[in-house]
């Protein structure tokens, strides 16, 4: 192995490279949404594509998510591969009836015979101030909708290599992006890029003995954060990041609730009909006789994601984990 | 002086990013639907296309009174028939090349059975064994889509990609009256608009969507003319006139070949049944006004032109009805037989490869099938 | 109380009763849809409505969900109160912007300034040999919409109540009407209603020691059937029937659990991020020390839904509910 | 004899159903933008109107620099600039009865606050301590609205509500030339067209959605040309020429007052600011396209034509500025004090009642903020 000097990278820098390096790779990948070209997203996330590969390859779309989406399925019905943005959380809900109706059910309703290899970009979450409207976590919906894969990276290697195996599934992903991750960095060099992830591999991100901290995208850096304060409490906090909502890793997540035996499953979403609510009733299934107390969740309120000045009241953190992690009966250890 | 004069430098000027792109006049409709049978226009057709789409109106008609006779024998679940719109459903397969891909809604198996696809796989659907019975890629004909306006993105993208590959692929996508108040409908047309893709978009306006009259869908002067709108030409035709409509539809597929971009086509037609068979339609119209669209009847039409014109007889007509029946008793026969059901083809098709869930689901019905079959067995 | 004859009413006669009930109260109750008006509904729920009270109160609408969503909002706005009819469940998809982003959440957006009474009615569920798109269960998404209630009736007599209490709302509902029960019979009196019920109430359908089946809508006729075939596995199940799935009725639920210490959630829906995963999470979250088995699940599996020729295999039966009864470690009790 | 002739009976008839119900030509916008400014048109505009609309004008410019003042100062978490567009922003407002409502989308504020709106309820979104800052019935103005185009149809629903109702109350929707592609801008007008609902669309076409040209929203000739295909007159506005728009605006106010239904109006402008304060317009289009549009700038054209005409002079000038500055010196001090928050209003208005669940967890966030106020307590 060549020992490179590795930058640190943003988030945002390893999602462009994975794009760039897949459209290099394959002539069949576009890339489609609003204001990806020119400007490079309101992100900057698809910067330099235009220019790189041309406007064909990535290309300013009117301003209408259901025709980005439905026009994409035709894309892809003629053997294109394309990877569509959405420019923010709640302004896909316009195509879910694409999304649903069609991406999601294009290869079972044709018996195989029409796969849509899609990536659709979901910039989701808060904690970037945003106003109504742009910080939704909408992965509930998602998770609901049999025949998508739900994908979302919390650290810039993982960004990349995800994002690479996302736009080679044969299948539509949706590819949640955590936008108040897109500036975080990490010592990940774009000139040697990680291997790309296989899709369905949870992560364990930090062991621990005491309790398993099951969660994805935004919310892994805080749990890490909460599992370093946990120490001072005599805690032993094992971080698990899902990575991918669909498919569910349940070998990776259950081995780790049988060895600590208590476990809190921590997102941005609403807890009610959110993720946390399948994630803690399928690990219960399934390590019921292990569990010295049920699964707790930490999660967003269930109401309207909240004005920038108030988000951080709704956002879980540090403490509301902790709080959980208290409550997870341990006197009826000893 | 005028009160201009005297202001010397101060003229208005149109503002600046004023440009008027496209001249609107030769994208708006005529007043009238166009019409080829009965007129001048007629002598120019051509007497093999117009045989060859007799041929086929009289096939399709056949074809959706045998389909409908299959709901009543509880061998389809549901048909929704397109008698009195045979012309438009042939016309659009007729017209496109081997190459080219036809987008039908849920009405429209006549046009995908015209097409080429085998009768019984173009009613797998309403029959109710599987969602879409045919490959679409061996005759590129997409599924038949039911959520309305929804194939008509599909139909710009497949069209755009076909020309980013350099293939000089044409799509026709057909919609209802109905399915023109989608938004769908909206974002398709513009997205074809401004990327220049070769497509056709043609709505039947057969009157009605389900119960609810053209007048209480659209307040337009024509449906037609919605594509000044987007900066297409939109044409108007009399849908149960088979030859026009070929026509009409004919010049566009060419235009977007050649690069001209996309063309919205109006038919007027009419449906003549209810809106399926478990529609009842007195409910909302009345026989009057279905009667004087008998009189309009696509396959009368076509009959008196040929007839007149000599070049059909009554042995012509025979031949044509003796086809017709013998699709027919083909198709009855076929679909008086039990499709092979398999329930594990349940989880088949969700993912090229089964999520570790959708395994265990796998297994338990396969558990469950299991156990019925023994306890059948036993049983026995 | 007079003894009136009571003659059986199916359900969708109560639904149009309760419908014609409310306009009659109310001028501000106005009936809005596809085919709602001269046809009556594809259903015939809203037969007769707009020949009684003109087309004005119940109108025919152009073929647009969201607009008809989005043009009803505005009425709401002005002091109306729409009742939506959505034709069948996959057709409420194109409205999910209008209901996620302002129906849902109008109310909050403007401190309390503009409720929006609203009352949604999308038929859904299989079981009646609909070709694809037309047997949709999409409760899992309204769940996960704060600001919604979700209510759903099992039986003739809670459908004219819930549906009225739910016109009478002063917020959003989203009324799933269960397609395969429109034509249930019930001895229910149309000339004397049963009384308006309250939202957020579950109800024991009928009790039982053994197990508890938390069910709703279409899936409440089969556990009763699964709960009479268990007797002779020597098993006594109560069946609790939701009725509305927001709010949720902690306490009836949890109180027949803590009773009977094993739970199954039974519904059409997808399992994977289904109803049931949260269900199953809040009631273990609630009652971890009564459970003798983990909480399990019956549900439609995570596929689209099938094909009317197969949809016997994906339909959650007695057979199957019996099934997971049986795996609620009995064993261990002994 | 010619074909025709010979064939008696047969004759060529309409498809029964046709019969186009508007005439289109009426319908169709003119060519150019209609302009007043510097035409003969002015000399019959009333002097009030033109001064009252130069004094909002100059005002409204001047909210605009403050308000993105204010993002710079962090008292605003962005700021969507309508410079330039002033014109279309203050007629909007001006143009409606007080009985009126206005539906403004994101980048609005401007008119929401020409209305009466108080300027720092109306940047309440903005700023973020919530997000309607106004009560919408107060001065009969919706939610700004941040989802494009999602407003139209509750502007169509609530015209509708009210002539249900008796009242001769009109809405105006506004949205930006994006916004047009979206599919909810095609269902409301349709709606609005076939129930003829008292509406007025405005369009601000100004050149751009965020860094995208209108040649990559649309083909067609203009914005103005989509009403044909709704059955609604479509008008064309020159939108920096206040006299101009605010002329349109009111005869289609009138029109739908009337009852004669809606319109839609392109109001062809341009935005001179980058789309926010956050945005950075030089990656997408070049400074001399905004130089030219700075001569056409509302104010100085309205300033033009007043100056011209006697009605303005510096003394005139300097009162509107004076004005300006009180409200923007008004703005800024109270911008700059920190809005009262409560976190418990996260839970206030979710429901008219508090779920059984959202009690729960309005009691942990409750007991949060009282052990993290414990401990901030202890810390002193
Ligand atoms: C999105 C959507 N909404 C509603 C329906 C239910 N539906 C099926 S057919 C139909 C009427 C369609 O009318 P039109 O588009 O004129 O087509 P036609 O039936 O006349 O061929 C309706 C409302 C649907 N299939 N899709
Ligand atoms: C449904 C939806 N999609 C995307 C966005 C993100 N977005 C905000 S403003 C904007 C451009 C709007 O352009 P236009 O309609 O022309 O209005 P303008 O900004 O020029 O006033 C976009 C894409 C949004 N707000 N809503
Ligand atoms: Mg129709
Ligand atoms: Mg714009």
């Amino acid at each position: 192995m060549t020992t490179v000097a590795v930058k640190p990278a943003t988030m945002a820098q390893a999602l462009t490279r994975a794009m760039r390096d897949a459209m290099a790779a394959d002539p069949a990948v576009h890339v489609m949404g609003e204001d990806v070209g020119t400007l490079g997203g309101v992100f900057r996330v698809t910067d330099g594509l235009a220019k790189e590969f041309g406007e064909d390859r990535c290309r300013d779309t009117p301003l209408a998510e259901a025709g980005i989406l439905g026009t994409a399925v035709g894309m892809a019905m003629y053997g294109l591969r394309p990877v569509v943005e959405m420019q923010f959380d709640a302004f896909a809900y316009p195509a879910f009836e694409q999304l649903i109706s069609h991406v999601s059910r294009m290869r079972n309703r044709t018996r195989g015979a029409m796969p849509l290899p899609l990536t659709i970009r979901v910039p989701y979450g808060g904690g970037i101030g945003g106003v109504e409207h742009h910080s939704d976590s909408s992965e509930a919906y998602y998770m609901a909708t049999p025949g998508l894969h739900v994908v979302t990276p919390a650290t810039v290697a993982d960004a990349y290599g995800l994002l690479r195996a996302s736009i080679a599934s044969d299948d539509p992903v949706v590819f949640l992006e955590p936008k108040r991750l897109y500036w975080s960095k990490d010592s990940w060099n774009p000139e040697e890029p990680t291997p790309v992830e296989p899709i369905g591999r949870a992560v364990v991100r930090r062991s621990g003995r005491s309790a398993t901290l099951i969660t994805y995208g935004p919310s892994v850096p805080v749990c890490l954060q909460a599992a370093e304060a946990a120490r001072a409490e005599g805690w032993d906090l094992e971080v698990v990041d899902l990575r991918s909502l669909v498919p569910f890793d349940d070998e990776t997540v259950c081995a780790s609730v049988r060895r600590t035996g208590r476990a809190v499953v921590v997102h941005e979403s609403g807890s009610f009909g959110g993720p946390g609510g399948e994630i803690a009733a399928r690990v219960t299934e399934r390590c019921f006789h292990h569990l010295e107390a049920p699964v707790l969740r930490v999660a967003g309120f269930d109401i309207p994601y909240p004005p920038p000045m108030l988000e951080r009241h709704h956002l879980p953190g540090v403490d509301r984990i902790l709080d959980a992690v208290g409550r997870l009966q341990w006197e009826a250890e000893s | 002086m005028t009160v201009m004069e005297q202001r010397g430098a101060y003229r208005p000027s149109p503002p600046p990013a004023w440009q008027p792109r496209t001249d609107p006049a030769p994208l708006l409709p005529d007043a009238e639907p166009h019409r080829v049978l009965g007129t001048e226009a007629a002598a120019q057709a051509d007497p093999d296309l117009l045989r060859r789409l007799y041929a086929e109106l009289v096939r399709g008609r056949r074809y959706n009174t045998q389909a409908t006779a299959l709901t009543k024998q509880g061998r389809l679940a549901v048909y929704p028939s397109s008698t009195g719109q045979e012309a438009c459903e042939v016309a659009a397969a007729l017209v496109l090349e081997e190459r080219d891909w036809l987008f039908p809604s849920y009405r429209d198996t006549l046009a995908v059975v015209a097409r080429g696809v085998d009768p019984v796989e173009a009613l797998t659907l309403l029959r109710g064994d599987w969602h879409t019975g045919y490959d679409p890629y061996e005759h590129r004909v997409a599924p038949l889509c039911t959520p309305l306006a929804t194939q008509l993105p599909h139909a710009v993208g497949l069209a755009h990609a076909a020309r980013l590959k350099g293939d000089d692929v044409v799509a026709l996508a057909m919609v209802g009256d109905g399915g023109t108040s989608e938004g769908d409908f909206h974002e398709a047309l513009n997205f074809a608009a401004v990327w220049q893709a070769p497509v056709v978009f043609l709505v039947q306006n057969n009157g009605f969507a389900i119960s609810v009259p053209l007048a209480k869908q659209t307040a337009a002067p024509s449906l037609a003319h919605k594509a000044v709108g987007y900066g297409m030409p939109g044409r108007l035709v009399d849908g149960n006139d088979a030859a026009a409509v070929h026509e009409v539809l004919g010049d566009a597929v060419r235009r977007a070949r050649a690069g001209g971009g996309p063309t919205l086509v109006e038919a007027v037609t009419y449906r003549v049944e209810a809106h399926t068979n478990a529609d009842d339609a007195t409910r909302y119209r009345g026989d009057a006004e279905v009667e004087t669209w008998r009189e309009h009847d696509p396959i009368r039409l076509l009959e008196r032109e040929l007839t007149d014109r000599g070049l059909l007889d009554e042995a012509g007509r025979q031949a044509a009805r003796d086809a017709a029946e013998e699709m027919a008793a083909g198709l009855r026969e076929r679909m008086n037989q039990d499709p092979a059901l398999d329930p594990m083809d349940l989880f088949a098709h969700v993912y090229a490869e089964d999520t570790p869930q959708l395994r265990e689901q796998r297994a338990m019905l396969r558990a469950e099938l299991e156990a019925e079959a023994e306890s059948e067995g036993e049983r026995r």
